[in-house]
């Protein structure tokens, strides 16, 4: 699974994009940020407080309780600024 | 109602983009244009450096306009945002909307700004004069309350 | 703020008169541009035929415009109205407001546009294709409702 | 004074405009359209319906109460459908 990062998220972890191999164990999107929060103090930086960091499967804008199946790619981002 | 959705660097024409919206539309009676400048903020930036996420972009700005031409009887729909780096008094966004009549041409111009501030994956960082990074710009408040001005949302 | 008020048989460019507006005023944020155009009425219109009365139009258009400029922290506005025979698809009127924020520019734009509607004096009237001369546009009553949603009048 | 018509006003009256000399006893605007009602059965035509016809003095809207003082111009028109 391809995981993408973007603004402070991209810039506190350190890279652009990764592919990972996920344990049976993640289920939701939630399961996902507490399982990238183990890999390095990076993640724990990005994900430190509950509620900001956004996600979107394909694509599309999903919460915490969205189960991650078979996506092809997951992004995590800040809220948006655009406009 | 075939909308036009682009993302790109490259400034945009806002007379242009109308003409190409009304041209051979005679029923046409209303066409609202909203344009958003990056502002100096009171002489501190230098510019705005806009990331976006390609592909999603594209595709949450063509579900914000679908809940839009749903909900309003709209001829025609643009929605053009710039990404890099930006300078004070240059345009970010387009969002153009047509109709016959004015209040529905207003009314989902008002609606696609609110959530595209809110849903489309763009962001801000700012650079300074000083020549210095700023820091990214915070999600405002006020943004979120605005789209939740619109009882039905996608 | 200094508004643009023009009375005038010529169309106009509104990517111009929008670059005019916010030349060297990085403090603005947001341009909300209006253009009402004249539709064919399912084809039964060749044009329609726009009276004024001169002196009073610029005079009321000034007046609606200041009172907007109270109400809501403007930048700038620019109010065009064309009068004459003027053909399907081609636009009637410009209305442009800018400020520093995306709501206000919305909401003076809207106003200025119900105002308009029901205060500056013009009338239009319908030339068919048969080349006949058709009737006066009444009033609609919905022009004088959309008017009376702003609870401050001029 | 001077008086100006507009739009099906002018072209029921049949002019765009005409001086006048009021007597005293046109004190109001409703004064001033009862007075031209009697002038002619155009100015009847023109004037009708009351409550349709509007007026302006000076280039500024007034309601049939204002009084007409010294006002160098009148206007009459229909309801405004500019925009």
């Amino acid at each position: 699974m391809r995981l993408v990062y973007f603004a402070w998220v991209r810039e506190r972890i350190g890279r652009t994009d990764e592919e990972v191999d996920l344990p049976a164990a993640v289920v939701t999107i939630a399961d996902l940020v507490s399982w990238l929060r183990e890999r390095g103090e990076e993640y724990a930086y990005a994900f430190e407080n509950d509620g900001i960091v956004r996600a979107a499967m394909d694509h599309v804008h999903v919460g915490p309780d969205t189960p991650v199946g078979n996506a092809r790619e997951i992004a995590f981002f800040p809220p948006m600024t655009g406009g | 109602m075939r909308p036009t959705i682009r993302i790109q660097a490259e400034p945009f024409d806002s007379a242009r983009e109308t003409d190409a919206l009304v041209a051979g539309r005679p029923d046409i009676g209303a066409v609202v244009a909203f344009t958003g400048f990056c502002r100096d903020e009171g002489g501190r930036l230098s510019a705005l450096e806009l990331e976006h996420y390609s592909g999603m972009a594209e595709a949450e700005l063509a579900r914000i306009v679908e809940t839009a031409a749903a909900r309003w009887p709209l001829s025609g729909a643009t929605i053009i945002h710039r990404f890099g780096l930006i300078r004070p008094g240059e345009p970010i966004v387009l969002v153009l909307t047509a109709s016959c009549h004015r209040r529905e041409a207003f009314e989902a111009a008002d609606f696609l700004m609110d959530y595209l501030k809110t849903r489309a994956p763009f962001w801000k960082r700012e650079h300074l004069v000083d020549g210095t990074l700023g820091p990214w710009v915070e999600a405002a408040a006020k943004d979120e309350d605005a789209a939740g001005r619109w009882p039905i949302g996608p």
